[in-house]
């Protein structure tokens, strides 16, 4: 009874390897010994610290709480101390360090105390509440804090809740596994975020290339409370991009830079509803997730892994890379990214390691100019121009290039898979798109500039127009005043009482009207400049 | 190592260019069975021409040279020439058509990919303003030749204009029947007689509609391997025969049919093979369309009211500076944009 | 003759009329592509251009008193955006007016600092606070790289310090296609 | 008639283009023809004049200076063009002052755009009643618009084009401009 699907224009069809990694079930990896944790593991504010060097914690201790609305925490994988508390790798694609918490395992392995959420007696927002303390984001790779998500919004009812099934890229299989094995626990997470939304139709979406996950899927729905649909939709790369699978499953388009909700569709991974049904029933923080680790290793398969565990451990545990292994890439080979080294920690975005090597991945032969043949348009799944976009962003016309609609570029590859000149197109779009942004910034700064710039020359006008006329002021009382040295001592008086009073409270005068930011920063500097101060008079 | 992706697909641009050429060959084999052997002399000049021409300009540029002479694109550019040029142009002719094509029209705006005209069509034009006579002398099909060259006299022919003794130039040319087509109506000849005449075939010209056949079948290969899509040919083609159809429906006497606008020329080649250059085209699908009618229309005016025999040159030239305004104005609805 | 002259001066005085009436009916007040100038221009108010901050600068060309290459810390692409807004030929950057440097924020170190005030005074977007005789520390958000500051501070507790490159601020780079394999 | 006015337009604009096929008016061709924006206002400038001039030159040819005064023809129509393009100035100014200022001394230069002053007189050469001359004026402009608008186009796309040095800048726009005049040659014979 699966109800009709639609088209999304464009797609590609690569080999999808997917067999290699899919054959043997998640295994669990050993306890690693040192937990690297970056507090950046998710898309919004970096969540602020709750532990110091040297504590001890527990597992599923809270270690840095989410910092505003767009934001997640981060729990202890495993009992132990934290050693350290500074900047290492991450895996990002820029390779840069970031700021991490390191916990040194003390093998125990003990549980902070934890309970299950009695969901339905509680307010929807507590929950929610608890979604945001629990680390709970989206591990379909945009690692999007999950409750902003499951908020209801009255002004767009969520009608149709779909869950994202469809792991389109080639290598990875991690989705494809847990809806295998878990099927039922993903489900109780699904009827958890059916609740919240107020969603009518909750439909699973899964590639076809996946018949016994999509069996799995529908054997469990059909002991669920909740009507849960499966469809199976045709593989086609980029199908599980959300937008196109909302595309694919409901007939929708998610209105340009607006959200799914502005349709009444919300989406999101299996492998979320799962973490939703481990924290909510179980009390679990994320702490782990399944990971695919594949391509050029001994034994490719699925793994159940601590967050923070380093990627050098993770690749041992599934046999090891091949000696002519080069390096890994973190996700899929369309859209993941090279880790700058092996020690980079397993972070909550980690859905796939795959051990690249030169014949798997072969180097791109130089490129060609662009012949404009269009087939990258043929098959880009957000219709856009490809071929213009590569030519605005190549000479740097970033205007012309937002023009034509650069930021709806999802950056599948699929116009880079497909062009016969070799162009790296995508790579073209990632430039162009930061330096817009960039640009923005700078414009946004130099508005804030002028402003104050402004303020401050208005001011100086000011200040000096009000000089002027206590000149003329005083010019005139000069004449005037023949009084005796009575009122003179007065007014010395209350001019030093004054200068008193002002030397009393020196208040900068531009500190007003900042933001909150800034005025903590200003907080910090008055304290430090205090404590500088007190050094000194005890010198 | 680079960014994603980190896998890609298997053409590229010289599978592109030889699969363009290897959709010419059925078309070259029509034509020396028709023409005789003599175009096979064009078509090796036309690309040693191009090859070196090519050659020396990348280093000049300093550019490397190896990757782009292999890409095909150059081949393409010289056979599309020769064989627009008549099958018995002198050896200079085509060199200097290609050397304009290639240099002028190609590296000088930066070489593959970047040149806004198409560069055969270039180089056809500029010789059919320079070199009107000699463009316009077609040489008769051999069924209808009064006399017969054979393979070494065309090649004689080629390199220095000499004949055999006992044969004139009038012997070997004729009038190709769009060239006749026009100057018979300008002496108010009425369609039918004219089309008695024996240039004319069943439905274009004979011989010629069996080369024009033979491209055919060519670009039905080039959109089976989806080297081009439907947009363009089919525009172009029902263009053509709508307007040839039309006036020839309401005056049948003094304007020629869709059958015969659609055979004779450079209709078929123009059709597959010159219009559906991506460089010098259009890129969205709707602008496709456009370009490719635009370049129907103008064919049909320039063939029926215009100074020269056959338009394609002229009306790709003409919508290839249209193309950047046509995809201005053509750009699809993106995904999640209203239209 | 005299009827030429006559054509002449009835063609003076028509066109005169037209012209007069227009000048007052579509009289331009204010110069509006000032404020488009300024726009584009960074806001360091640094004076680098030899102007007393960035709207003087655009002021002074809209009036076509000053080139477009005098800004070092909009640089190349500021200079292009001014090349394509007035539709001139864009031109390298005048030397004269300093090279642009890598975007940094001035950083006081508060060990030396005096608290002479005069930083304050010299700072045109009010980004350092503090009072006489009280340490003064630059707000690095507002701070807009002008070094006009480093000047006045007479113990030379003022540095420049480039801003570092961090996850939260890293920009993909312009993609390098080797060329080594061409040959 | 209206067949005759429709050949009148379609004549001027392809067949016997000004600019590609005249070879009038190539002197803001070239120069505001490097972004397209102000190449339509530049377009849209000289249609206005240029209409308006050769209507009012008409006028004043027919009527104040007859056969008579043949001597101050060129004269006067300069005179009014200066006032049409002073005119024009104005209103730009206020109503768009970045195209005043990307058009720059373009502007004013259009009162010496020989296509400007060329129409009026081919007017009186060619006998053209009103009418006639206007939409001789306005189908030229056109003609004249169509091409610097399809020619800024091609220059835009252009500039990120590998062009050889020393070809880079006016050296390609104007081998473009030839290879433009070249597909115009086309359009021979089309009409009369």
């Amino acid at each position: 009874m699966i109800s009709t699907l639609f088209k999304f224009h464009g797609g590609v069809h690569p080999p999808e390897h997917k067999l290699e990694s899919a054959a043997t079930p998640i295994v669990e990896v050993p306890l690693p010994q040192r937990l690297v944790l970056p507090l950046r593991q998710h898309v919004g504010n970096v969540p602020k610290l709750q532990v110091a060097v040297g504590d001890h914690v527990l597992k599923g201790q809270l270690l840095a709480i989410a910092d505003g609305m767009i934001s997640a925490s981060v729990h202890a994988p495993t009992s132990g101390t934290i050693v350290s508390i500074d900047e290492q790798l991450i895996p990002h694609a820029s390779g840069l360090p970031d700021l991490c918490i390191t916990l040194q395992a003390d093998g125990e392995d003990r549980w902070v105390e934890h309970r299950a959420l009695e969901y339905r007696d509680l307010p929807k927002a507590a929950v929610l509440e608890a979604l945001r303390a629990g680390g709970v984001v989206g591990l379909g790779g945009a690692t999007f804090p999950s409750h902003v998500k499951l908020r209801e919004d009255a002004q767009h009812p969520v009608r149709t809740l779909i869950l994202n099934g469809a792991e389109c890229e080639p290598y990875i299989t991690c989705d494809d596994r847990l809806m295998r094995e878990r099927a039922d626990q993903i489900v109780r997470g699904i009827e958890i975020m059916q609740y919240l939304l107020g969603a009518e139709r909750c439909v699973v979406g899964i590639e076809d290339n996946k018949p016994e996950a999509a069996q799995a899927m529908r054997d469990a729905c059909r002991l669920s409370s909740i009507p849960i649909e499966v469809a199976t939709v045709p593989t086609l790369y980029p199908g599980g991009g959300a937008k196109q699978l909302i595309k694919v499953l409901t007939g929708l388009e998610v209105p340009s830079g607006k959200l799914p909700t502005e349709i009444g569709v919300q989406c999101f991974n299996v492998a979320t509803a799962y973490t939703v049904h481990r924290f909510i029933h179980h009390g679990e923080p994320v702490i782990s997730r399944v990971v695919t680790v594949t391509g050029k290793v001994a034994r490719p398969g699925n793994f159940e892994v601590p967050l923070g565990m380093s990627i050098a451990e993770l690749v041992q545990a599934a046999g090891g890379a091949a000696p002519e292994s080069t390096g890994f890439v973190m996700g899929g080979p369309m859209m993941g990214f090279n880790l700058p080294s092996a020690e980079v920690p397993v972070v909550k975005a980690t859905n796939c390691i795959i051990a690249s090597a030169p014949d798997l991945f072969p180097p791109l032969p130089p490129a060609m100019p662009c012949i404009r043949c269009a087939r990258c348009a043929d098959a880009c799944p957000v219709n856009l121009q490809p071929q213009e976009l590569y030519w605005f962003a190549k000479s740097s016309n970033l205007e012309k290039a937002r023009d034509y609609h650069l930021f709806d570029c999802i950056e599948c590859g699929c116009c880079s898979y497909v062009c016969p000149s070799r162009i790296p197109l995508v790579q073209y779009y990632r430039y162009a798109k930061s330096e817009i942004l960039a640009a923005d910034k700078a414009k946004q700064a130099a508005d804030l500039a002028r402003e104050r710039n402004e303020f401050r020359l208005a001011r100086i006008e000011r200040e000096k127009q009000e000089r002027a006329a206590k000149h003329a002021q005083k010019a005139a009382g000069a004449k005037a005043d023949v009084a005796g040295d009575e009122a003179k001592k007065a007014a010395i008086a209350a001019a030093m009482a004054r200068a008193q009073a002002q030397k009393a409270e020196v208040v900068p005068q531009n500190t007003a009207d900042l933001p909150p930011a800034v005025q903590e920063e200003i907080a910090g500097i008055d304290a430090r400049r205090e404590a500088v101060n007190e050094e000194k008079q005890e010198n | 190592m680079s960014q994603s992706p980190y896998i890609s697909g298997s053409t590229s641009v010289s599978v592109i260019m030889l699969k363009v050429l290897l959709a010419l060959v059925p078309g070259i084999v029509a034509y020396v069975w028709v023409f005789g052997g003599g175009v096979l002399v064009s078509l090796t000049l036309a690309s040693i021409t191009a090859l070196v021409s090519e050659g020396v300009m990348l280093k000049l540029r300093n550019r490397p040279v190896r990757p782009f002479l292999m890409d095909g694109s150059a081949l393409v550019t010289a056979w599309l020439l020769a064989l627009a040029l008549p099958p018995l142009a002198p050896w200079w002719l085509v060199v200097v058509g290609t050397l304009f094509a290639i240099v002028i029209a190609k590296q000088l705006y930066g070489g593959l990919g970047y040149n806004p005209f198409n560069p055969a069509m270039v180089g056809y034009a500029v010789l059919l303003i320079s070199f009107p006579v000699i463009m316009t002398q077609w040489p008769a099909p051999l069924a209808l030749a009064h006399a017969q060259l054979g393979f070494a006299d065309q090649l004689h022919y080629i390199f220095s204009r000499g004949l055999p003794v006992d044969v004139q130039v009038d012997a070997i040319t004729s009038a190709t029947p769009l060239d006749y087509l026009k100057t018979q109506l300008k002496l108010q000849h009425a369609l039918a007689d004219i089309s008695q005449a024996p240039v004319f075939g069943v439905v274009g010209a004979k011989g010629g509609e069996l080369v024009t056949g033979a491209y055919l079948l060519g670009g039905l290969y080039l959109l089976q391997q989806r080297i081009v899509t439907w947009h363009i040919p089919v525009a172009f083609l029902a263009m053509l025969a709508l307007v040839a159809g039309a006036s020839s429906l309401l005056d049948p006497v003094h304007y020629a049919g869709a059958g015969f606008h659609l055979f004779s020329g450079a209709s078929m080649l123009c059709a597959f093979f010159i219009a559906t250059d991506p460089i010098s085209g259009p890129t969205t699908p709707k602008g496709k369309l456009l370009f490719a009618a635009g370049i129907g229309l103008l064919t049909w005016l320039i063939r029926t009211y215009g100074g020269y025999p056959d338009g394609v040159a002229f009306a790709v030239l003409f919508m290839n500076i249209c193309v950047p305004l046509i995809d201005a104005y053509t750009q699809p609805r993106v995904f999640g944009h209203k239209l | 003759m005299i009827a030429a002259l006559l054509v002449m001066i009835v063609l003076a005085l028509l066109l005169g009329l037209v012209l007069g009436y227009s000048a007052l009916r579509f009289k331009v007040e204010g110069d509006p592509l000032v404020d488009k100038i300024d726009a584009i221009l960074p806001q360091t108010q640094c004076g680098q251009c030899g102007y007393p901050g960035c709207k003087p600068y655009a002021t002074a060309i809209a009036s076509g008193e000053a080139d477009i290459n005098q800004c070092p810390p909009g640089g190349e692409p500021g200079m292009r955006a001014l090349a394509d807004l007035l539709g001139v030929e864009p031109k390298p950057l005048n030397a004269e007016h300093g090279e642009p440097k890598p975007k940094s924020t001035a950083v006081i170190d508060e060990n030396l600092c005096i608290g002479c005030t005069l930083c304050i005074q010299a700072c045109p977007v009010d980004a350092i606070l503090g009072a006489a005789k009280h340490m003064h520390t630059v707000i690095a958000s507002e701070c807009t790289g002008c070094e006009l500051c480093v000047a006045p501070c007479p113990v030379d507790c003022i540095s420049m310090v480039p801003i570092p490159e961090k996850v939260s601020n890293w920009k993909w780079r312009y993609p390098v296609i080797e060329l080594k394999q061409v040959a | 008639m209206i067949e005759n006015y429709i050949l009148i337009i379609l004549g001027t604009v392809f067949v016997n283009n000004i600019v590609l096929v005249k070879i009038l008016g190539l002197c803001p061709f070239l120069g505001v023809s490097k972004k397209l924006e102000a190449s339509i206002g530049m377009g849209a400038a000289t249609t206005f004049v240029l209409t308006l001039g050769s209507g009012s030159s008409y006028l004043i040819n027919e009527y104040m200076l007859g056969t008579d005064l043949f001597y101050l023809r060129t004269l006067s129509f300069i005179v009014v063009i200066a006032g049409v393009v002073q005119f024009t100035e104005m209103v730009i100014e206020k109503t768009s002052p970045v195209l005043y200022q990307s058009l720059g001394i373009y502007l004013p230069l259009i009162t010496t755009n020989c296509a400007v002053l060329g129409i009026p007189l081919l007017n009186v050469q060619a006998n053209h009643n009103f009418m006639e001359s206007l939409l001789f004026g306005f189908g030229g402009s056109v003609g004249f618009s169509m091409v610097l608008i399809m020619f800024a186009s091609m220059r835009e796309r252009m500039e990120a084009a590998d062009v050889p040095g020393p070809f880079k800048g006016s050296a390609i726009a104007m081998l473009t401009a030839g290879l433009m005049s070249l597909a115009f040659m086309g359009f021979a014979g089309l009409i009369r």
